[in-house]
């Protein structure tokens, strides 16, 4: 049985006074010791899909259909009790900005402090205690003064490390990570990646859901990797193959797109055209107005993901 | 500490504040028309008593002489003498002094106590009872006049029930629970408008603080919502908040000679202002210049809870 | 509304639509608005309510709520009458005045005039200083002595020029020396003269705490709040006072003042809002005491500059006058109309009026004519808001003088202003009341309208014949001949009319039903003495 | 016929615009806007004078004749109430407009120019936020006069710190925006810089400012009167017919109701167009 299984996830956001789809069927599972990248343009949907996991939409969202399953727990009906007890402890999630992630008028201690409290019911000095030990493994120097200290006084990197000790606090089974390394330089960048990596997958073996737009850090630290387009999933699979052999026109397109490739394949090509708003949704398969192989049929018939290689799979009537 | 450095400053720059404040209700006074000793003798003065009187009252020096007389005094603690009833400034303002702090306390409390709860509420369930309950407050509050509310509460609840005294003033220590219903409706008629401020910034400061990332960050880490909301959320919607409180503490202490009016209060704004009509010169000093320094101490105290409240501010952190 | 009320109104639609002429219209409203005044008349009305009050109680404490607050509690200066009220419960006078003008025995238990210009007055050997210092001639003569040092320039001196010399006989025995047949001294004793102590003056200011030989000592006073007097046991009347203790708190405010009454906090109020004053009456929830008409309401009138210098002008004002109206519709009819300082029920009324059958709209224009004025004239009425009837006055003005020709303008004067606009003489006209009528020539048309008087406000000096009617009254012994004096001093003062009078306020104090022996005296003093509470 | 239909159909839609754009901004405007037409015509309407005395009926409660019921001079309370607003207004509209022009321009110089300037402006002001309104207000009126004039400067002098305050915060705020740099780098002179560029943007926290203000500055001049120092008898101040009816309380309400609900009217007006124009001017904040 998968860690954390999406079933036809549909999330919708009210706007205008209609319900518009913003993620539509989406499915995948994440293993245990496995860190899956979800990955897209912005506006594609990969983040709605992050928080329909937590159920920490906006008032004006809702879920419409499908399931999310952590292990034998069905999230999508549990109750906000047991929502509460569950994020945090089994279900941890990081953000983009680390300077606003934490709460500038409480010491970063405290805010270690309270999670463990919350759910783990430690007395203050065994709470103290855990948090110097979460705040040396996530690489803080001189972690005993800095309990002490307040958000205003660490930088970017520092600050997302605070808030990664925060999320593993209590040996969460997932881990997912909205854009974590977006707002940092190249650098720190990797540093936090491969912390992720060490901390959940390596030393606990849990499974991470890492939500980015750049293919760079899929490449250096995904196992497999899910390709979103306007609020479906195109093409998934483990990452050698998909970036040794990209299928889906989409994702070859986002290839040629990539600077980073090294290889000096003639002027970089920009995909034509806009990604769709959530209003504007084309018919059938949602690629097909920017797709360089559309055909008649890809305006009828939305592709569902198939099987096309081991371990790959994609939506695209190429493949039918 | 930078705090400590802060204050420091702060007072410093309170002295010349408050000697400008002097001077120019030294100046204000003598420059309106009416004299002191014909209010004092009424119907019955005649030349040679004016002549006496104004003497006796050091009247006849000139201005920036008694300035100076008055200024001497008043560093050694002694604000001069009511010039009708030769009665001692500070004993006129030991009594009126505490019945204006009594009031501002309590309307404000109860301000705090109908406001901030409900602008979270409101907050918090947008659409719902309390929102549109502190939209109405927030808007009835602040129209209807303070003096009028007064006089209703008067003929309903003091005419009307029996249930409170329609006015008088009884003494804290003669009778705390006569003092306490003395105190009822004028706090209440002051809290209405205080309130209606108070609950639209408490509301607003309480939506802008929702939005920020970190309560994200709170909920997404299994926090209970009764703690993210008056934990977090509150302490960083306090300052906002205590800006407002700080800001009508101080409108208070003079602001409310209208309330004090109408339930006939022997305050500081009502003494002010009655003794203004007669030329009372001492007197009229010693309150307004209490009334500026109150004033100015509450703004400090409100700067200091900012700093307080935020540690950037106050340089803590190790 | 009470039908008193009712009936003025009839009359006075009647007169608007013109189906009544204007001497009916007056006649009638004169008749109806005059049956509370001579009600109070009769002597009979008076005897039986004192009689129905039963016999006294010792003990309890009386609350009295006054309506201004007392500011001075020295007897020399006597400023502003709540302050009086207060200091002559603390205070002894030689003899008393009762509500008749009778001359009662004080802190003089008897006296006699030896000559034309010689009194003898014989004090009580058993009267004590709050400050436990006997009380003896001695202290009355250094009392006399301090009114007349120039120094303290006592305002009450003026009304006690006519004395040559005061001297202790004896111990008991006090004898004083006057001008030859100044017949105002008993008055005069009966309403300013408290007498006080040497040491209890210089041991502390004796503005803010008093030491008399009166009912009650004083204990403590709260600024702004109350003051506290308590019985004092040495106190030379056998028996006296009845009450333990007296609290005078003021209250501004008429309704507040009552609702105070009516909810038990306080047992004696001054006033109640004069507009439920019938209605209260019929109610019997509280108790109205004994009434009397000391207090006259007048006009000010500056006769040092135009328009006012001219007779004719206040003359005309006089005739367009219409006190009935404003004694109604200003005081809701708790103040008799009277063109002299005291009413018909008081001794002293002479019943005097130069304008009988007034107002005559036709009279007033021809004066104004004769003035200068064909076509009217535009006088300013100085009105100070702190006291809440005179901007009402202006406002009655300026609908009842348009008729003759006089355009009113209302101007408001905080009182620093007021007094100012009155001293530099800047005033046209204004009103104001006078709170000492127990002589009403001596201390009020004397001090108002003599040349030489320093409270002549109206600057009026070119009637010789006033003065000369003025001192004769002063130095005129009988009474009769002094009653005649008074009623040739009224007439002269209406002719010149350098003040005129308009209403008598009456004054009832109102209590708790269980308080008995409060009533309204000619000095406007409140005699707590006689008041007792059962139990 | 089509030509005034038409029109009348566009006015109707520019009004139904404004009602969507901010239901209270309209409320408010429609409430103001009537009270002014009311008042400025009531001469032409009303059977009464204001200061007419009817003896037949005194302290009597609404009737047809006296629609408000009358005073304790028979005076017609409907009529004295327009009358009023009259004062009213006037105060609000002189005092805000004084206040705003000698502000603005205190604001906009503080805040553009900073430094020692900013501190030889603003430090005055502290002071006169310090003193009480009331006492201010005491003062000026005791020494120059009572009449309406005065008592639009008096509370003119009252409002020209908190413009001043106002309009040097976001006189800051746009001087620190991007735009303004670029102006002044193209050598724009400090007058033309101000008003061109700085006044337009950073006006508008003043205007919503000033719409709440005219409903404080009623509810100041009807305290001061109420307690005997604004309008003096016998012009027809709300806050003084509310003091005067509050000795008739009981027998006659009506003299108390009528004045304080007038002047509630008309300060709800000014305060929803106030929030009406926060709306407007800056819809992010809808609704806060």
């Amino acid at each position: 049985m998968s860690l954390l299984s999406v079933q036809n996830l549909t999330t919708e956001f009210l706007s205008g006074g209609r319900w518009l789809e913003a993620v539509s069927d989406v499915s995948f599972d994440l293993q245990r010791g496995e860190i899956l990248g979800l990955v897209g343009e912005s506006g594609c949907g990969k983040s709605t899909i992050a928080y329909s996991v937590m159920r920490l939409l906006a008032s004006n969202a809702r879920i419409s259909a499908g399931e999310v399953w952590l292990e034998d727990l069905n999230l999508t009906k549990a109750s906000e009790d047991a929502l509460q007890d569950l994020r945090g402890s089994r279900l941890s999630m990081i953000f983009q900005d680390p300077m606003t992630a934490l709460d500038s008028l409480f010491t970063v201690g405290h805010q270690v402090i309270e999670t463990l409290q919350e759910h783990l019911g430690l007395n203050l000095a065994a709470a103290q205690e855990r948090a110097l030990d979460l705040l040396r493994q996530v690489g803080i120097p001189a972690a005993e003064e800095r309990l002490g200290a307040y958000p205003y006084q660490f930088s970017g990197g520092m600050s997302q490390r605070i808030a990664l000790a925060i999320a593993i606090s209590c040996h969460p089974q997932v881990l997912i990570a909205d854009e974590p390394t977006t707002a940092l330089d190249v650098t720190i960048q990797a540093q936090i990646l491969h912390l992720i990596r060490r901390l959940l997958v390596e030393e606990q073996g849990s499974g991470v859901l890492l939500i980015t737009h750049d293919l760079g850090v899929v490449a250096q630290v995904c196992d497999r990797v899910a390709v979103m387009y306007a609020g479906k999933i195109v093409e998934c699979g483990d990452v050698e193959s998909i970036f040794s052999n990209p299928l889906h026109p989409y994702t070859q397109a986002l290839f040629k797109s990539l600077p980073s490739q090294g290889i000096a394949r003639g002027a970089l090509e920009n995909i034509q055209g806009l990604v769709p708003g959530l209003a504007d949704r084309p018919t059938g398969c949602q690629f097909h107005p920017r797709c360089i192989h559309a055909r008649a049929l890809c305006r009828e018939r939305t592709p569902p993901l198939r099987n096309a290689a081991d371990g790959q799979e994609v939506a695209c009537v190429l493949y039918d | 500490m930078r705090l400590l450095r802060y204050i420091a400053g702060r007072l410093l720059l309170l002295l010349p504040v408050l000697f400008g404040t002097s001077v120019l209700i030294f100046l204000l006074l003598r420059l309106i028309p009416g004299d002191p000793a014909q209010v004092i003798l009424g119907l019955r003065a005649t030349p040679e008593r004016l002549a006496i009187v104004r003497e006796e009252l050091g009247l006849d020096l000139p201005v920036h002489l008694q300035y100076g007389q008055w200024l001497g005094k008043l560093l050694h603690g002694d604000l001069g003498k009511d010039f009708r009833s030769n009665e001692s400034v500070s004993a006129l303002l030991r009594v009126r002094l505490p019945v204006t702090i009594q009031l501002t306390l309590m309307s404000l409390t109860m301000a705090v106590l109908i406001a901030v709860p409900l602008g979270i509420r409101a907050a918090i369930r947008p659409g719902g009872i309390a929102d549109r309950l502190s939209m109405l407050l927030g808007l009835f509050g602040i129209s209807i006049p303070d003096f009028w509310l007064g006089i209703m509460l008067i003929l309903l609840f003091a005419l009307g029930l029996r249930m409170f005294p329609s006015s008088g003033y009884v003494r804290l220590d003669a009778d705390l629970l006569g003092n306490l219903r003395a105190f009822f409706l004028p706090a209440l008629t002051l809290a209405v408008g205080l309130s209606a401020v108070l609950v639209r910034i408490t509301r607003s400061a309480v939506l802008e603080v929702l939005e920020l990332d970190f309560v994200k960050f709170l909920r997404a880490k299994g926090l209970r919502e009764q703690r993210v909301i008056y934990q977090h959320v509150l302490r960083n919607a306090s300052i906002p908040i205590v800006t407002v409180i700080g800001l009508q503490f101080g409108y208070l202490l003079g602001g409310a000679v209208i309330v004090e009016e109408v339930f006939s209060l022997p305050g500081v704004g009502r003494l002010i202002v009655s003794y203004t009509l007669e030329r009372n010169y001492p007197v009229v000093q010693a309150g307004m210049l209490v009334v500026a320094f109150l004033f100015i101490m509450v703004n400090l105290t409100t700067d200091v809870i900012y700093a307080l409240l935020n540690p950037k501010i106050r340089g803590a952190g190790t | 509304m009470s039908l008193q009320k009712e009936q003025v109104h009839d009359f006075i639609k009647k007169y608007g639509e013109g189906r009544i002429s204007r001497r009916q219209f007056l006649q009638a409203v004169t008749t109806v608005g005059g049956v509370a005044a001579a009600q109070s008349m009769m002597p009979g009305f008076r005897l039986a309510t004192a009689l129905a009050q039963g016999t006294p109680t010792q003990g309890g404490t009386l609350v009295a709520a006054t309506i201004d607050k007392p500011v001075n509690m020295d007897p020399a200066f006597a400023e502003l009458y709540s302050s009086m009220q207060v200091y002559q419960n603390i205070f002894s006078k030689l003899v008393n005045l009762d509500r008749d003008n009778n001359v009662m025995p004080g802190l003089a238990h008897s006296w006699e005039q030896l000559d034309d210009s010689t009194w003898e007055f014989h004090i009580a050997d058993n009267a004590y200083f709050h400050n436990d210092e006997h009380c003896t001639a001695a202290d009355v003569v250094y009392t006399f002595n301090r009114l007349f040092d120039p120094d303290l320039g006592a305002p009450n001196a003026v009304f006690l020029t006519p004395i040559e010399g005061v001297e202790a006989v004896d111990d008991y025995t006090v004898r004083i020396s006057t001008q030859p047949n100044w017949g105002g001294l008993l008055e005069a004793l009966g309403a300013i003269v408290e007498v006080v102590n040497q040491k209890g003056i210089e041991e502390n200011d004796p503005r803010l705490v008093p030491i008399g030989t009166g009912p009650f000592k004083f204990v403590q006073w709260v600024k702004d709040d109350f003051i506290e007097l308590e019985r004092w046991d040495k106190y030379h009347k056998p028996n006296q006072p009845y009450l333990d203790k007296v609290i005078f708190r003021a209250i501004s405010d008429d309704t507040v003042r009552l609702t105070g009454l009516q909810t038990g906090e306080l047992n004696w109020i001054e006033q109640v809002p004069l507009h439920r004053a019938d209605e209260l009456r019929a109610g019997g929830e509280i108790k109205a005491n004994p009434d009397g008409e000391f207090f006259p309401d007048m006009f000010l009138i500056n006769c040092s500059k135009p328009p006012f210098d001219k007779v004719e002008v206040r003359q005309a004002l006089q005739w367009a006058l219409h006190r009935e109206s404003i004694a109604n519709l200003v005081w809701f009819g708790q103040a008799v109309p009277s063109a002299e300082p005291v009413s018909p029920s008081n001794p002293w009324y002479s019943g005097v009026n130069v304008f009988e059958g007034g107002p005559n709209i036709d009279k007033a224009k021809a004066l104004l004519a004769q003035a200068g004025y064909e076509d009217g004239l535009t006088i300013r009425y100085a009105a100070q808001p702190q006291v809440p009837t005179q901007p009402l006055v202006g406002q009655l003005l300026e609908q009842q003088l348009a008729p003759a020709g006089f355009r009113v303008e209302v101007e408001s004067f905080e009182s620093a202003r007021w007094f100012e606009e009155l001293f530099t003489l800047n005033y046209e006209i204004t009103g104001t009341y006078w709170s000492a009528t127990a002589d009403p020539g001596e201390h009020c048309l004397y001090p108002l309208s003599h040349s030489a008087s320093p409270w002549n406000f109206s600057a009026f000096r070119d009637a010789p014949e006033l003065d000369k009617a003025l001192d004769e009254f002063r130095f005129t012994l009988d009474p009769e001949a002094r009653q005649n004096a008074f009623a040739n001093v009224v007439r002269l003062h209406q002719e010149h009319s350098p003040q005129v009078f308009m209403v008598n306020f009456r004054r009832t104090y109102w209590t708790q039903p269980n308080v008995h022996g409060a009533q309204t005296l000619p000095t406007l003093e409140l005699r707590m003495e006689d008041v007792w509470i059962d139990a | 016929m089509s030509a005034r239909a038409g029109r009348v159909g566009k006015l109707l839609e520019r009004l139904r615009g404004w009602y969507n754009a901010s239901r209270s901004a309209f409320i408010g405007g429609t409430i103001i806007v009537a009270l002014v037409i009311m008042t400025a015509t009531v001469s032409l309407y009303s059977p009464y004078k204001p200061d007419a005395m009817d003896f037949m009926a005194p302290l009597s409660a609404p009737t047809a004749a006296h629609l408000l019921g009358t005073d304790n001079f028979g005076r017609d309370i409907l009529t004295r109430v327009l009358y009023g607003y009259q004062i009213s207004l006037a105060v609000a509209l002189g005092s805000v407009g004084f206040g705003l022009a000698a502000g603005v321009t205190l604001g906009l110089l503080a805040g553009y120019f900073g430094g020692a300037l900013d501190n030889l402006i603003m430090r005055p002001m502290d002071v006169l936020m310090a003193f009480p309104a009331i006492v201010l207000v005491v003062a000026l009126t005791g020494f120059v006069g009572r009449e309406v004039s005065v008592m639009v400067l008096a509370v003119a002098v009252v409002y020209v710190p908190i413009f001043a305050r106002v309009m040097r915060g976001s006189t800051l705020e746009v001087v620190s925006e991007l735009y303004v740099e670029g102006a002044r780098a193209r050598g724009a002179s400090h007058l033309r810089l101000m008003l061109r560029h700085i006044l337009p943007n950073a006006i508008a926290p003043v205007l919503i400012q000033a719409s709440i203000l005219m409903g404080i500055a009623i509810l100041l001049e009807s305290a001061l009167s109420f307690i005997g120092l604004g309008t003096q008898p016998p012009d027809p101040s709300l806050g003084l017919m509310l003091s005067e009816g509050r000795s008739f309380m009981q027998q006659a309400p009506w003299m108390v109701m009528v004045p304080g609900l007038a002047i509630s009217i008309v300060v709800l007006g000014f305060n929803l167009l106030g929030n009406g124009l926060q709306d407007l001017l800056n819809p992010a904040r809808k609704g806060r």
